[in-house]
């Protein structure tokens, strides 16, 4: 398991490479990139400490409920470009209906649950935009 | 005794990054935080209804820890503790 | 849209790259792996000019129907090795859950109609796979 | 007329790779294969029932287009035709 907040890119032919472990039939991945919605640029923060522990609780949990075999997450933070990758998450299992369900999860849980935000950068300044659950629905999940 | 609270994304920008501040002992984390949004209007009103209770979206957490904000005006704060104040998620 | 039948392994970096088109907010990748399933290798045979069209097919129905922006498919053929890459899927779309639901669409049709089967290579011999059909279902699927 | 006869995976183990034929005029696709496959029983069986007829899961192409194996003993053959003949699909 490697789970990790940061800056830099995110080397995702590495991740894959760490994911074959012995019993693996399926990998998947999930590349979440900085869409061209109209902006210049994208900006990330994260409550580092309470974000690393979250994202390490969703990847136990996947584990347990999918039979994952491996489970790596990188976020980043910082100013990103668009195309820039903003969070790679890899999963590995032995078939591909417990990778992709697990993989779904663990991106599921991390946009309702792990302290980060985003702010879009505009030509005009910039807006934060809401999570999933959009304001008024941010009742504790568990 | 001395409290660590933390604003982020909004909130952060409106309030500060990271406040260090000495409460009463037997301070709420609902009083000590009001006392800090106090300083920036558009801060206070983004975290507190007219009402000066927390607004339903608000996550508070005490030492990462998520407080129901039902509950901040009696959870007492602690020598050393962290209170983190902050909008939605919005990550991925 | 890259449709591929080869020998050689494949560079999954490079697939990821071209698949961030304009619009992209989500890449998801499948990579299925040969299994270490008590053999010590797994051989590959196409029907390849139809195995191609089939996955031409497949790859244009799953960009109508959940609005993909791009989609590669690289399938290997011969022998190869624990661990190595069978077959990877590449698919970009706005948002996530177009993007898992065509990747998944991509390799559920693939296993059910592309002219590809795969022989479990022992010491005693070998055993062709059976598909996921199993023997007695080959009803024509369109 | 000459017709290129294809088998894959087991039967292509059992009965080879591609057959030159060289059927008489109004041969059906089923004819064909029978024939060529009558050089193996064990071929043969996998491929044809104890009626001679195929087996459920054979599938069977005419220049890439699948036949129902029901239709395959009134299916012509041309001149110049791929016939293809294999057992169920297991790619990915």
């Amino acid at each position: 398991m490697m789970i990790r907040i940061q800056t830099d890119d995110v080397d995702v032919a590495a991740m894959i490479a760490a994911a074959k472990v012995p019993g693996t039939g399926a990998v998947v991945v999930f590349d979440g990139i900085v869409r061209d919605d109209g902006i210049t640029e994208m900006e990330l923060e994260a409550y580092e400490d309470v974000a690393v522990a979250g994202l390490e609780k969703i990847a136990v949990e996947a584990t347990e409920r999918f039979g994952l075999l491996h489970v790596s997450i990188v976020h980043r933070i910082g100013r990103l470009a668009i195309g820039e990758n903003i969070v790679v998450i890899v999963v590995s299992a032995g078939h591909r209906h417990e990778a992709y369900d697990g993989s779904r999860f663990i991106i599921d849980e991390l946009k309702h649950t792990v302290p980060i935000w985003k702010k879009e950068l505009t030509r005009d300044g910039g807006r934060w935009v809401d999570g999933e659950h959009g304001h008024g629905a941010g009742k504790p999940q568990e | 005794m001395s409290v660590k609270v933390r604003f982020f994304a909004r909130f952060r920008e409106l309030l500060g990054t990271e406040i260090i501040a000495e409460p009463a002992n037997g301070s709420s984390i609902a009083l000590l935080v009001d006392g800090i949004a106090q300083k920036n209007r558009e801060g206070y009103n983004a975290i507190f209804d007219e009402h000066g209770t927390f607004r339903e979206f608000v996550i508070v957490m005490q030492n990462g820890k998520r407080i129901e904000t039902a509950d901040a005006g009696t959870v007492i704060v602690a020598d050393g503790d962290e209170i983190a104040i902050f909008p939605p998620v919005a990550g991925g």
